[in-house]
């Protein structure tokens, strides 16, 4: 059981969930998050005083994967949230101990 | 460089502003100075011009110099402050609750900018263009600039400077209300000089033709409060911008939806609100037929509201706020030519009309494929198109002897309305188009497609909205 | 099925319009052509019904033929727009921002119905029944229906429409005031029929006995702009409809705290800058008693907000936002019926009771279990309650010959107003039980548990608040 | 122990305010029982206090008694409110959209409890102090005090009790105004104190000596509708606070930028909206001059935030919405003193001056270092004094014969605005800076660190702004 | 030392947090997401025009717990998060290698 | 590879951004969370009633680096974001699998 984690360009989730959907994976959880990288910020200006914003929005998606379908879900991802543009994101794997459906009690592969 | 041309485009501009100030010609002491004689002439073309002059039943007969009334003044005074804040903040923010979180700030200013620009043209030269004694039936000469001439003295019964501005909130308006075409993807710099041109080159002629004692004036077209002036015009403008400038990216594939509704709610009040000063205002004074024209506006909006929000419970399963919303609008819209014209259940059946039909022109909207941002066409070109039409029916003499529709049995009236509709049709077309070609040739229309994904808040005006 | 229904629903009504259009009795035209013996007669009555009417010194003496005053018309047109804004946006803001963000829509929705449905009510019947020709002391007959009669015509000193339009906004937010006490939970569709029924049957007498020429006013009872008409009967009412839908799923053990408390301080502002059209504007013109009722207005709303202030930071330590401006309505509640007999400093003291006993009363709420979302009758039932009988001790005759308290030396006023709460409470609570109950039994009240978790915005119009 | 202490207090408050109502002398019976020859006196009175009293003609000639104009008060009491409306919510909207989230319900409170402290203090004594019968041209005298004698009776020709409750919204919004400078630090508890204080000591007798028959008023000092009296007292009075009370945490290192411009744009839009009742209404009548005024007062606004829009675009390369915001108020700030006296060129011109002046000022405050967080001393202190200057330049007799200025041949006008321009310079830098001090030893001005960091809304209100 | 990770539904948060503290543990972090599961999400119609939103609100909860505690706290969330209806949510574990606690620099179980 | 999550109090955001990049870091994600724990929260009065709201706002940051920064990384967060006060927060470490640069397709060190 993986974890995958991406940060990516907002725009792009419609995307990826289209293309997550489409090799079989049923869930993943999505949230709002703030990005500091090489993609620069830009400047707000208010009342004369000019302020630069270093964090850009981003979108990070949380799937849970079997093994199997861990490079898939990767390749998937990585594919559609690809412009070739600086700031695109990045994609991180962890392995999990152990996965619960709450509804069921089912774990393992079948919780998912 | 741009600053360098800016800031001496701003010293030449002072220092015209600062001949005009001294400029015998054009102080405003004229006000005071005007002979008797010139006075009563003004006099007799408020009676030409006014929208409801029409009415005064013995206008001839009487030439008791014309004097203030300080309730009619109080009365249009009220309804000039009204019907600014239906653009601002009352537009702003139902255009700014509608578009997505990233262009609230831009679509705001859309309407703020055109209440300042439009604020200024009109003094300057827009009031003389659209007021300003008539030229061939078409347009009004420039004797009026800066206001010259244009003082205290006595308009039928409220001063010059009142008529004036209450003329000067609607040309504000009317700009603003076509900004919601273009919304969400205009340069900023390009709608500046779009909205100059527009106002000097629609607007004021058209306000001419209809008010000014141009010809649709002498045609005897019915348009108590602005069906056509300002309904028609800018919904018809509004689609021209909508095809010129293309669709958003994403449109028709990502969802749009508003991002505060809230904010499209106190918008929608405001404009119920100020509607008031918009119609009932246009009586030019507090009597009978202002009150008349305040209860048709009421309760047309009020219809039209029910109408769209049952129509779409019927088709859509389900009554939506902003639906209700933009039915209430749609009925003040319809209502505009003839709130001085038609009885209470008169209007209401406008309203009802006006509700369904604008229900549907949305609906037909995502079939014909043009991304009119926030229906400006479906609610204002038809609204008011629908509005124009039902003034040459429902018109109503036991109301207004000035005005007689087709149900009152005179359906050379219908034929009236519908040579003005067909004019100004005409005229927004053409003449917005060609202003967005020049416009589009020599600044460029359109955010480029980096700054319209990130937002124009950010791209245009370096700022967001919300820090929640 | 439904979309059936509700085409050939719309028709119906469609055919009723166009054929009230054109019967000749109900044409507006009347308006023109009442004779001079009609209006005269108006004009009588107008001094029964206004409710200021009292004041008028030579009601008798005086057979002159009324005429419009302009700046009379010009107030109470400013004054009826006035009130329409607290309805909408005011009062939708300040309720719509004190549920939770999943009820923000629907609670506005509320307010902004209630706005469409009773313009639409009062024209058609309400405006009859209240303010119609009286039958037994009991209600108006239908004469007016459709505004059959009701013109342009003088109906004291300003166009019978404008008094009429006046009378039709103080239906509108009655109405809107009782839907704080069930927001959160009535189904959108019930909502629509209890609305209608409520008014019809609960308001349009009720306002007949008080201000129409009904027993109440016969008896004397002092209302200058709507204490019972308006705030015992919706707060009672609002009372009975918590009690009677039960309590929010949740209640007491959740926290519901407001989701948006800048918006309710927009919807407070406004409902204060509107009480002014309410109050000062319910003396029908623009004179002494209209400043008059101005100031205690002002005075009494910003007692009031300090009051509740202080006394919840005696007992809760801090001071709040919300408490102050819920004081502040509370005072303006209480100076509404007080507002044209009592003085400045009178007003101080209505406005301290005001703030301290409603603050009380929020506070028993909570030991009572009852589940008032709004607090709709600790604020408007107990200082509508407050505000009659301070009317009885208060009313000044120096302020106005038509009213005198206690403290001056009059206690029978005292009891009069007694009467006039107790009957106005007795009503409320019988009217709106039955209607209720009668809509529970066809329709049912309270959105399914499901929706109601869900949140009604999107339960029951498909729409968010927001998109942040 | 402070609940036993709050309680006793208000039992106080309330025994002495009970006195006051029937203490024969304070009665507002009074009004009503005035004889002829004080009415006439207090007609004289009026064209003494007005501020537009000078442009009566034949205020010696015309011995007839005074009478009220149903129109001038319709107006009177619609310009009142409307200036209600720029405090709550105007003020509050644009102050509070502009701090950070966790201040913006503290921010609106200032707004709001200014409105109501302010609203009993004028009733109880600082309209006496202001404008009751002058002692040494330095102050009134306590003989209005809980406004006795001031009652439905003509002053001027609108009732006496419509001028005070106008001068009643002047003096609260003043006070608010300053609010800006110390929002987001300064105590709740403290505030109060000083806002009493400042309006007792500062603000009545400013209002004294430049509009009730003070030394000021006596020596010419024009200033239409406030520009010294509101502008640049709470502008200069807003420096002084940001001095003493020192920095925000924060601030110069932390990016602190507005949470809700939509909120600040709706702020803008109301104030412009109100500041017609501000200007319009100070003619004190429906007239040409009223009209006159109106207009000056929108071209400014217009023409100001246009100015600031381009510099800004100039200097920092894009147009802002706070920009356009801040400016069209710096313009309604410079018209104000002038309204009454300029013609529409000149108050371009104006306009023009405000928005680059006060651009420039804000920059400066970079560079000097103080925090005046919104602002109050770069576009209030810096364009009032600009405003009462240019009225110096630009009166023309030809608008108003009751001012002339430098521009049209009496350089003498231009001293005296530097005169009152000082005057209240120094007033307010003095009241205010003793003010501040005493309050400080005593109550303590700043909320704690803590407090801070977390926000004044939970601090010190235990309320969050937003559940989002 | 192991990361629990709980989508739930956001109405449960209260009850999960009183039945994690009731076994003891002192802390947790939660934050508002979005999940796209097998729960289908919403309508929303706007001037006539319906879209069905797929994501629907969620709250994740994540809670650090010694080994120890961790099939307590996990019985706990689930026992509790469970309403037996589609979209209860999923639970993730995860092996933590360090864990320190900011205000003290204590490390391991002591930091909890 | 590894993953450091830090809550941390919001005010201290910008001095470890800081910190982090003075050592080399070139990219973190940040979110908005609400923590519960030792801390207590506030309490809110609506029209008389008194809530107590126990979770207090916190900032989570994700910072993902190679094996050889990670103890700098982690010194920095610690020391920068340390008031001493209580709700200072915590500091969460796992081992990731796997790391990819979405714009480019690199994987491992390489990716960050
Ligand atoms: N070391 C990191 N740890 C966690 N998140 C990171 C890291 N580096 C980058 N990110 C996230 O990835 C986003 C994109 O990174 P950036 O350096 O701007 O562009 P790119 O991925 O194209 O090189 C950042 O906004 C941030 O959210
Ligand atoms: N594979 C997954 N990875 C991450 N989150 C998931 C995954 N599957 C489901 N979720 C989360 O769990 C929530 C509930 O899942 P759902 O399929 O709707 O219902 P259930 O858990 O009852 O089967 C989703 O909204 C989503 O947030
Ligand atoms: N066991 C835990 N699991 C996850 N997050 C925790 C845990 N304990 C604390 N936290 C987070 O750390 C924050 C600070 O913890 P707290 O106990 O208040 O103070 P301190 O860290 O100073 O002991 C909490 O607000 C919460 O976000």
């Amino acid at each position: 059981m993986k974890k995958i984690e991406a940060i990516i360009k907002p725009f792009k989730l419609d995307e990826v969930k289209e293309a997550l959907t489409e090799i079989g994976i049923q869930g993943m959880t999505v949230s709002e998050v703030k990005g500091f990288g090489r993609q620069k910020g830009h400047t707000e200006t208010y009342r004369g005083s000019e302020y630069t914003i270093e964090f850009v929005p981003k979108i990070k998606i949380e799937v849970v994967v079997t093994n199997a379908l861990a490079d898939r879900a990767i390749q998937a991802i990585v594919s559609k949230a690809k412009t070739g543009t600086i700031g695109d994101g990045k994609l991180f794997v962890t392995d999990l101990t152990q996965t619960i459906r709450i509804r069921t009690g089912e774990s393992g592969d079948a919780a998912l | 460089m741009r600053k360098r041309w800016m800031t001496s485009g701003l010293t030449g501009v002072l220092l015209l502003l600062v001949a005009l100030t001294f400029l015998p010609g054009h102080s405003q002491a004229q006000g005071e100075a005007v002979p008797p004689a010139t006075i009563e002439a003004a006099g007799a073309e408020t009676e030409m011009t006014a929208p409801v002059a029409e009415a005064a039943p013995a206008e001839e007969a009487a030439p008791a110099p014309p004097t203030i009334d300080s309730g009619d003044t109080a009365w249009l005074l009220t309804s000039s402050a009204l019907v600014l804040a239906m653009t601002v903040p009352g537009l702003a923010l139902f255009y700014g609750g509608m578009v997505r979180r990233k262009n609230v700030l831009s679509t705001m200013m859309y309407s703020f900018i055109a209440l300042c620009l439009i604020s200024i043209q009109w003094v300057l030269w827009g009031y003389s263009l659209a007021f300003g004694p008539d030229v061939s039936k078409i347009i009004g000469n420039l004797s009026y600039i800066g206001l010259s001439g244009v003082g205290q003295e006595p308009f039928g019964t409220v001063p010059h400077l009142a008529f004036m501005v209450f003329q000067l909130v609607f040309a504000v308006i009317t700009l603003a209300l076509i900004t919601g075409a273009f919304a969400e993807r205009m340069k900023f710099s390009a709608y500046i000089v779009v909205g100059l041109l527009w106002s000097t080159f629609v607007y004021d002629p058209l306000a001419h033709w209809v008010w000014g004692g141009g010809w649709l004036m002498s045609l005897g077209a019915l348009d108590f409060a602005g069906g056509t002036v300002v309904h028609i015009s800018s919904g018809v403008s509004a689609l021209v911008c909508a095809v010129v400038l293309g669709k958003r990216i994403g449109h028709g594939k990502e969802h749009m939806p508003p991002h505060n509704l809230p904010l499209v709610l106190i918008g929608a009040g405001l404009l119920w609100f100020g509607w008031f000063g918009f119609n009932a205002g246009s009586a030019l004074a507090a009597n009978g037929l202002a009150a008349s024209a305040f209860v048709a506006t009421n309760t047309a909006a009020a219809a039209a509201a029910l109408a769209w929000m049952f129509t779409e419970w019927a088709y859509r399963g389900k009554p939506t706020l902003l639906g209700a919303a933009s039915g209430a609008v749609a009925g003040l819209v319809a209502i505009t030519p003839a709130a001085g014209f038609v009885g209470p259940v008169s209007s209401i059946l406008i309203g009802i009309g006006a509700g369904v039909f604008c229900y549907f022109a949305v609906f037909l909207k995502g079939k014909l494929g043009y991304d009119d941002s926030l229906d400006v066409f479906a609610v204002h070109g038809i609204g008011g198109t629908w509005g124009a039409i039902a003034t040459g029916l429902f018109a109503n003499p036991a109301v207004n002897p000035a005005g007689k529709g087709l149900f009152f049995g005179n359906p050379g009236q219908l034929v009236t309305q519908i040579i003005a509709v067909g004019a100004t049709w005409v005229l927004a077309i053409v003449g917005t188009y060609i202003i967005l070609k020049v416009v589009d040739a020599i600044v460029g229309l359109r955010a480029t497609e980096e700054a319209e994904r990130t937002g124009l808040d950010l791209s245009q005006h370096n700022e967001s909205g919300y820090v929640l």
